[in-house]
């Protein structure tokens, strides 16, 4: 069971949270100018990296507030944590590199 | 406000006042129901000194800033939430007259005041054994070291969402619960303490 | 192929089983064949099976990074049934569950298909509002189905808490007679030994590192023994889509997740149906051996590690207690994970890609076991015609562009 | 009952004060407390004990710990009885009663012994191969492979015992109380580290407990109980005794499975749980395991009275119990040496020690020969002999190789046969934690290399078998692990203790010796015994090219037993590299996944059954229900009134009295449960005019608008009101599932998206209840409850809100309605909503007020043609597929799901679209679920064009009435479709989806 280190409550248990998947996916400006595809790539289309994957949490049972995490999808090793609006840390997050 | 007696607390239908002892004597874990606490939800920005000031003057209290911790003043505790998010517990009918203070203080800034007292429950939990029956449901680290008197943590006890906050050294404990909610946790609560042997008291 | 009987069996007992001969060969890669399957589980040696058998193709190798059906057909719950909401659905797994019926006879490799029913459970009013909408549906595709009462249910499942003050009551259910388990090995190893009787070269130990283009067009991968070329290159893997995928430059729509599954220790038989609750996120059966076989929810995080969670064991195991009361003296001997690429739809993708002579097939989620054959004979259809056979036409990549997507949450939110 | 006629009359670890009575197999027994079920059985020279899976042979006691794989027995019968229990790990208490498993009708006769004269029939996977014919009869078979399969019984009641659970945080976690472990315990704790020492047996000292080494100049027993005393002095350390470290989970997560009163049988204490399940967050863990002895394969090695060497010692030193009288010891390294001694200390006749080693020479072969023992080197245990039990053994000379026999065979007479083959480190959990394995050469056998968590392995779980080297490394162990949590070494050092050196020739690797016969013909190698897997099974694997270890594993069923082959595994692979000539590193170990031993489903569930297995929420007024007898359903968690049956009213006539009196006077519902999320700030308009479709401008306050929330694919996701407070404050209704789902997905845009919107939003939903008031005599009711809220049609027109005073208590009533009817919505704090539920009811008496329940809600929502979200809608379903539109804004730039509604397939024509079905029949009823074809008298696969998404009797209509989701059904009203049921098919018209009141004028009344 994974230890998350919430930025503000510290380390509890991944069952406070909740995973709302790949981070930094921003919200098209405008989506009406946006192709079917284009628009399908914001909605659907994800890394799903085998290695370290920039993700979205929230301490959906304990303060409530989103943030970033870094975690290895092999190792589930938590790189970082960090605040929403800030960019990722340097941690390898290039899938091709981290192919295990 | 309207009269109290035509209040009825979350637990009242469990009949726990006649149940209560005087004495818990040997029991190891002590249960009480502590109802009528008026509780508001604020919210503000912890790094807005004007909030903070305002919050000060309104209701005599110095908000908690750090994650976990707690602060008393006036007649209110604060219970920290989350980074711009409080509960402010006053005596039972205290929440209008602190939620109408607090409104004025903050009527200029991007704050929230929402009068919550009747959304949780208020559990209390005594006796030596008492954070036994907590590390039977709640994973949070509840040692000393970590979690001492006036420390409080959102978690999770059991598969109920519970706002703790120690009160004592011995410790005892008071667990804010969801109103729907509170009828489990006391169920799941004297579940867990039999093994220590069980007193309820009056906690009114 | 020698063939498999009581009667060889005999034959061989007197030569204390030494003249066996392998099940399939361990050939070394050709330099070229015209079509590779990257992807040694049940779904690609099927693949490779129909290709041959349907198509003729026998010119091809099944790559597989490491030994075959070590991966999701290794590691699933083994449930088969076709009882899906949508027709899309119900007529590919309906496909797939008729293959599986005569798949032992075919492969001449006894797999074990036990149809001894599928059961799912309804809770409460919504469930049952949902069962009767799928079972009605099911029904009209020409699909075993049926709607039993909380009665009907007892009598099948004595050992099931049927009270009706249960915190989960069981209302009613559905059952699918044809459904049931087969044997998640038995598939994969009577897939290669009847592919590579026909012709086909299964090479293990063989790592895809790259996959060769020219232009618009796939010639060929990259392997760890070597660049082996091809005209045709389908891509079959459970649990690494998207790794692969990257490869030519494709983004999916795909997650992948671990899935949890666990089995008792082997005790005598108290349980003769599946039973599954998507409401408390519990499946379980049987198995010949005596273990009882559960499965649990998806780890909500995406993970390559083929382990979960123990929070989802503890969930699904209380729930499991609580609708099997006699189990909860019963012991988890193994617990393990397999990875599930999921799709936002829950279905999966089989299909052409933007790459000519490049096609995929994955996404299935949850529950690739019960289409094994199905989506390996029309993969192959697919590879071998270069265009998608009817039955998994709706299965494109391009749905997630037009939102004709196949939702089949209801179907796969629970996880087979 | 027998006197116990193999117990030594003195020594051992039990106490003769305390006999103990048990049953085995019918049979009445006497042992002493601090026996094991196993030891008891062989102080009283029970044997065989069980059965084989497969062949049924008679098999004996072979280990004395977790790794025994054959005594496997049923424990007490009824609703505690205990499927699967290994004897070796059964603590014996008063009144225990236990039979042997899978066998029929007893252990020493049982009649599935018939597989073992059929054995040549049944090679590893047999049954892939036939059961083929004829085609669809493998059920048939199956159903008598099912029954013979298996081996223990579940009870066939529930459980009455409880179980429990308990979180647990420690600096320093350290697994296994042996001499590792303990000198790791005491050099944690003295740092004042929180320590937790688990151990699964019932005292603390592991293989010490066996008596004979020396620690510190004395007894290892007497150091053993001072660490002990030390630690349970210590206020930061927890033992655990009688605790099994069972799984290693990521990030140094753990689970120990503590037995708490399944030692003490019927002595139980009712408040005590049998079992505790700690889930322990170790910051550091010590793993000093142990290690398991494995055995020396040979023909017939299975034959009852065939042990490990450790486990002979075990029962003779520990437990003062005669595994045999005549021993013959067979080993390829020294350990067994003391064994041999220990046998021959307790009266045991050691006939010879046989060593495959050329010439086993240094001070414990030079012992074990000064005390008149045989010494064999260079010879081995070629088979076994006897029925029973073994009764006699065959030596023969090996060649150099060790793969060929030579010379004269010579037997030897004995009924005790003692092996090892040397010892396999336990690292079972240190695999588990994603640890890397690698081969020790010297050892034979696999050690932990590189590690992938907070963690470290001491003495023999890493290879260190000498016990001063254990005790020095443990200690050591201890202190770095304290300190890397965070803990130094205070006040004086004190140091490691200390133990003599021993002196031990290296082990002669072998696995499987060679014999005159061809293996697999006539005689059995048994590697994994349990599951009855030979040398000769893995044999055949390989050559039908099952190679790899995984696959020889599943297709033999090696090592997949309740023991998880915790004896035979390395043997297996050690066999299998032979076969395919590679070394065993490269053959690969597989992978071991928890739990180390099996934990049970009861322990693991804790107490989340039963009525705690999940939060029944209740609102503030549900005991009013509950005491008027309402049906309820569940809703989520919630418990909702479904209806209110009066005496001797059926579901249908209740809930037609309840729709007709809404119709008609006036009905009262408990709406408490709907979600309500407060919203604060000077953007929460611009909030809402993202998360809904319509636009939000032009709301004034006091003034409610019905809102649509769509995903970002343009599917509706959920609905509800929304009403406006003030300037800058609204109160946003959703429904009572999506409650939690929406305020989580407004807080995940504002928090993730939309940083710059200055926007509160806090959960009110059990802060109020809520009464609604509904029918036409609604305000008739309330004027009589309110006197400073203006309740005319004039001053508080519908989709508005006022504020005031309802029975005495301050409420916000909102004038919304999802009946069709005149309606109020009564919200005050949640502690007066019993009260003014009670005022309410009083004040409607007059007007025959009924409370209504969920049921007539839908029915009357229905006849209005209203949706519930996940009903008429399911995830595919757009607005404009629900005939709403007119809800979607046009002109606004952008909201959430707004641009998929353009994509192709949303947009299409002809999808699926809300329409009334009325039945022909008006007294037919349609099912939910309903699929509904145009062409009835096609046979299946039929053409589905929608379906039943609602139906009910409409009381107020005095017919059924009907809503579907029908493929271009907007255009389809008029037309005839058919709906096909079992045995039938009804036909129906298809309609607007409005039954009643159409105009809705009366809920503007």
């Amino acid at each position: 069971m994974l230890l998350i280190p919430c930025p503000w409550c510290g380390p509890r248990d991944e069952t406070e949270f909740s995973c709302g998947g790949e981070g930094h996916i921003p919200r098209p400006a405008d989506p009406a100018a946006l192709t079917d595809p284009e628009w399908a790539d914001y909605l659907f289309m994800r890394k799903n990296p085998k290695g370290v994957h920039t993700e979205r949490w929230v301490h959906s049972q304990g303060c409530r507030r989103w943030f970033n995490v870094a975690r290895h999808t092999v190792s589930h090793e938590i790189l970082a944590v960090y605040k929403m609006g800030e960019p990722p840390p340097e941690t390898g997050a290039d899938s091709k590199q981290n192919r295990t | 406000m309207a009269e109290a007696y035509l209040r009825l607390s979350a637990l009242a239908h469990l009949g726990l006042e006649a149940r209560a002892v005087a004495d818990p004597g040997e029991a190891g874990v002590v249960l009480s129901e502590r109802p009528g606490r008026g509780q508001i939800d604020l919210r503000g920005e912890a790094e807005d000194a004007g909030f903070l000031g305002a919050v000060e003057q309104a209701i005599g209290l110095a908000l908690p800033l750090e994650a976990g911790t707690t602060a008393s003043g006036g007649a209110a505790t604060a219970l920290w939430l989350g980074p711009n998010e409080w509960l402010v517990v006053t005596p039972p009918d205290g929440q209008g007259a602190a939620a109408e203070a607090l409104r004025a203080a903050l009527k200029d800034l991007w704050a929230a005041v929402t009068d919550v007292s009747d959304s949780r429950a208020v559990i209390g939990l005594s006796g030596r054994h008492a954070r036994d029956v907590l590390m039977k449901g709640c994973s949070l680290d509840l040692h000393p070291r970590v979690f001492g008197p006036g420390r409080s943590a959102q978690s999770a006890v059991a598969r109920a969402l519970v706002l703790l906050h120690q009160t004592d050294e011995a410790p005892s404990y008071d667990l804010y619960v969801h109103r729907s909610f509170a009828e489990y946790l006391w169920l799941w609560l004297e579940d867990a303490a039999a093994e220590y042997g069980l007193a309820v008291v009056s906690g009114g | 192929m020698k063939k498999y009987s009581i009667f060889s069996l005999v034959r061989n007992a007197v030569s204390y089983h030494e003249r066996w001969s392998e099940a399939w060969r361990s050939p070394e890669p050709k330099g070229a064949y015209e079509v590779v399957i990257v992807g040694g589980g049940g779904h690609g040696l099927a693949t490779a099976y129909y290709l041959a058998k349907e198509h003729g193709i026998t010119n091809v190798a099944v790559v597989e990074k490491g030994w075959l059906g070590l991966g999701n057909t290794g590691r699933n719950t083994t449930i088969i049934r076709s009882n899906y909401l949508w027709d899309e659905s119900a007529h590919l797994y309906e496909k797939s569950l008729q293959l599986y019926e005569g798949l032992s006879q075919e492969l001449n490799f006894n797999i074990m298909l036990s149809q001894r029913g599928c059961l799912n459970l309804a809770h409460n009013q919504h469930d049952l509002r949902q069962l009767s909408r799928r079972v009605n549906a099911i029904r009209l595709n020409g699909i075993d189905s049926e709607i039993l009462t909380a009665g009907q249910i007892k009598a099948l499942v004595p050992i099931l808490n049927c009270s009706p003050t249960a915190r989960y009551p069981v209302l009613g259910g559905s059952l699918q007679r044809r459904g049931g388990t087969a044997r998640h090995d038995a598939v994969a190893w009577a897939f290669a030994r009847a592919a590579d009787a026909r012709g086909v070269d299964i090479i293990q130990n063989c790592e895809v590192t790259g996959i060769r283009r020219d232009g618009g067009r796939v010639t060929g991968v990259e392997t760890t023994k070597g660049l082996i070329k091809a005209g045709k290159v389908g891509v079959v893997v459970a649990g690494h889509a998207s790794v692969l995928a990257e490869m030519v430059g494709l983004r999916l729509p795909i997650e992948s997740h671990p899935l949890q599954a666990l089995v008792s220790e082997p005790i005598k038989p108290v349980l003769d149906t599946v039973v599954m609750s998507a409401a408390v996120h519990v499946y379980l059966s049987q198995s010949d051996k005596g273990e009882l076989v559960l499965g649990a929810g998806i780890d909500s995080y995406n993970s390559y590690a083929q382990r979960g969670s123990l929070p989802i064991i503890e969930h699904m195991l209380a729930a499991c207690v609580d609708l099997f009361p006699i189990v909860s003296r019963l012991r988890m001997l193994r617990q393990w994970a397999g990875i599930v690429d999921v799709c936002p739809d829950a279905s999966p993708i089989v299909g052409k890609t933007p790459v000519e002579g490049f096609y995929v097939n994955f996404g299935w989620g949850t529950g690739g076991f019960k289409a094994t054959p199905g989506s390996g004979w029309v993969f192959a259809y697919t590879i071998a015609q270069d265009r998608p056979h009817p039955l998994n036409e709706p299965f494109s990549l391009e749905r997630f562009h037009t939102g004709y997507l196949v939702d089949e949450h209801g179907a796969a939110g629970v996880a087979h | 009952m027998s006197p116990q006629r193999h117990r030594l009359a003195a020594g051992g670890r039990i106490d003769r004060s305390r006999p103990l009575n048990f049953t085995f197999n019918g049979r009445r027994f006497e042992g002493y407390a601090g026996d094991t079920l196993a030891s008891a059985l062989i102080a009283n020279g029970v044997t065989p004990v069980a059965r084989s899976f497969k062949y049924h042979r008679p098999r004996g006691i072979v280990g004395a710990g977790a790794e025994e794989p054959n005594a496997i027995v049923q424990l007490e019968t009824g609703a505690r009885t205990q499927p699967n229990q290994r004897a070796t790990r059964v603590e014996l208490y008063d009144g225990l009663t236990a039979a042997s498993v899978n066998c029929w009708p007893s252990v020493n006769f049982d009649l599935g012994a018939v597989n073992n004269l059929l054995k040549r029939l049944l090679p590893a996977g047999f049954y892939y191969k036939t059961f083929m014919w004829p085609p669809g009869f493998w059920m048939r078979y199956e159903y008598f492979i099912r029954r013979a399969a298996g081996l223990g019984k579940a009870p066939a009641a529930p459980d009455p015992d409880r179980y429990d659970k308990m979180h647990c945080h420690a600096d320093v976690l350290v697994v296994g109380g042996g001499p590792s472990g303990l000198a790791a315990a005491l050099a944690a704790g003295r740092t004042g580290a929180r320590v937790i020492l688990a151990d699964g047996q019932n005292e603390f000292g592991g293989a010490l407990l066996d008596g004979g080494a020396e620690i510190d100049g004395g007894p290892a027993l007497d150091w053993v109980a001072a660490a002990v005393a030390e630690l349970e002095a210590m206020a930061e350390v927890r033992l655990l005794p009688r605790a099994t470290v069972a799984g290693y989970y990521d990030h140094n997560y753990l689970t120990i499975v503590e037995r708490v009163t399944d030692h003490l049988g019927a002595a139980a204490p009712a408040n005590l749980p049998r079992q505790r399940l700690w889930k322990v967050r170790a910051g550091q863990v010590v793993l000093a395991t142990g290690s398991v002895e494995r055995p020396l394969v040979f023909a017939d090695n299975d034959r009852p009275g065939i042990m490990l060497a450790s486990a002979a010692a075990t029962y003779v030193n520990r437990y003062a119990a005669k595994p045999g009288s005549r021993a013959v010891v067979f080993t390829n390294n020294d350990s067994a040496y003391r064994v041999a001694l220990d046998l021959a200390e307790a009266g045991i006749e050691v006939a010879a020690v046989v060593d495959p080693r050329p010439e086993p020479e240094g001070p414990l072969p030079a012992r074990t020969r000064a005390r008149g023992i045989e010494v064999l080197g260079g010879q081995a245990v070629v088979a076994a002999h006897g029925g029973g039990r073994v009764a006699a053994v065959e030596v023969m000379g090996l060649d150099q190789a060790g793969g060929g026999v030579i010379g004269e065979s010579r037997r030897v007479r004995c009924d005790l046969v003692c092996v090892s083959g040397g010892w396999n480190p336990t690292v079972h959990l240190f695999s588990q934690s994603g640890g890397r394995l690698r081969y020790d050469d010297a050892l034979a056998g696999f050690v932990p290399d590189r590690s992938a968590q907070a963690e470290r392995s001491v003495g023999a779980a890493a290879g260190t078998f000498a016990l001063a080297d254990c005790l020095a490394r443990g200690f050591e162990a201890g202190l770095e692990a304290a300190a890397e949590a965070g803990f130094r070494r205070k006040g004086r050092s004190r140091r490691a203790p200390k133990a003599p050196a021993q002196e031990e020739a290296p082990l002669r690797p072998f696995w499987v010796v060679p014999s005159t016969v061809a293996r697999g013909r006539g005689t059995k190698h048994f590697i994994d015994l349990q599951n009855d897997v030979t040398v000769a099974d893995v044999a055949l694997a390989v050559r039908e090219g099952y190679r790899s270890a995984e696959h020889l594993k599943r297709y033999t069923t090696m090592g997949m037993g309740t023991d998880q082959g915790k004896i035979g595994n390395v043997t297996g692979l050690a066999v299998l590299s032979e076969l395919v000539d590679a070394d065993i590193p490269s053959v690969g170990t597989t992978t071991f996944r928890p739990p180390y031993t099996p934990v049970g489903f009861g322990l693991l569930a804790g107490r989340e059954v039963g009525a705690l297995a999940d939060p029944v929420r209740k609102t503030a007024i549900h005991r009013w229900h509950e005491d008027r007898g309402a049906a309820f359903e569940d809703v989520g968690q919630w418990k909702r009134p479904w209806y209110f049956p009066r005496a001797g009213e059926s579901m249908h006539d209740a809930v037609n009295r309840e729709c007709l009196a809404v119709r008609n006077s006036v009905g009262v519902m408990d709406a408490s449960t709907l979600g309500k999320i407060d919203i604060q700030g000077p953007d929460a308009l611009r909030l809402l005019n993202w998360v809904y479709t319509n636009a939000w401008d032009n709301l004034k306050i006091g003034r409610c608008r019905y809102g649509l929330m769509l995903g970002e694919d343009g599917m509706v996701m959920d609905d509800g009101v929304t009403t406006r407070l003030a300037e800058h404050h609204y109160l946003m209704t959703t429904t009572t599932g999506g409650a939690a789902g929406v305020l989580a997905w407004l807080e995940m845009w504002l928090q993730t998206e939309w940083l710059d919107l200055k926007v509160h939003l806090t959960s009110v939903t059990e802060h109020w209840a809520t009464v609604a008031v509904a029918g036409p005599r609604a305000r008739e009711l309330l004027s009589a409850l309110t006197s400073d809220i203006d309740l005319s049609a004039k001053a508080f027109p519908f989709m508005s809100m006022r504020a005031g005073t309802v029975a005495g208590v301050p409420a916000r009533v909102f004038r919304i309605s999802f009946t069709g009817e005149l309606s109020f919505e009564i919200n005050v704090p949640a502690s007066y909503g019993m009260a003014v539920w009670n005022a309410v009811m009083m004040a409607g008496e007059k007007y025959g007020v009924t409370p209504f329940g969920t049921e007539a809600m839908h029915i009357l929502r229905a006849e209005k043609g209203y949706i519930i979200v996940g009903d008429e809608t399911d995830g595919t379903t757009t607005p404009g597929d629900v005939g709403m539109d007119w809800i979607v804004s046009k002109k606004k730039p952008d909201f959430i799901g707004k641009r998929s509604l353009s994509r192709p397939d949303t947009a299409r024509e002809g999808r699926k679209q809300l329409v009334g079905l009325l039945t022909q029949d008006p007294k037919e009823v349609l099912p939910e679920g309903g699929q509904i074809v145009a062409e009835p008298e096609k046979k299946p696969p039929m053409k589905m064009i929608g379906h039943v998404t609602s139906s009910y009797w409409s009381a107020s209509l005095g017919r059924s009435i009907a809503l579907a989701l029908v493929y271009g059904g907007h255009k389809r009203h008029g037309e005839t479709v058919h709906v096909p049921l079992i045995g039938k098919t009804v036909s129906a018209v298809v309609s607007e989806p409005r039954f009643y009141d159409p105009e809705g004028v009366r809920l503007r009344g």
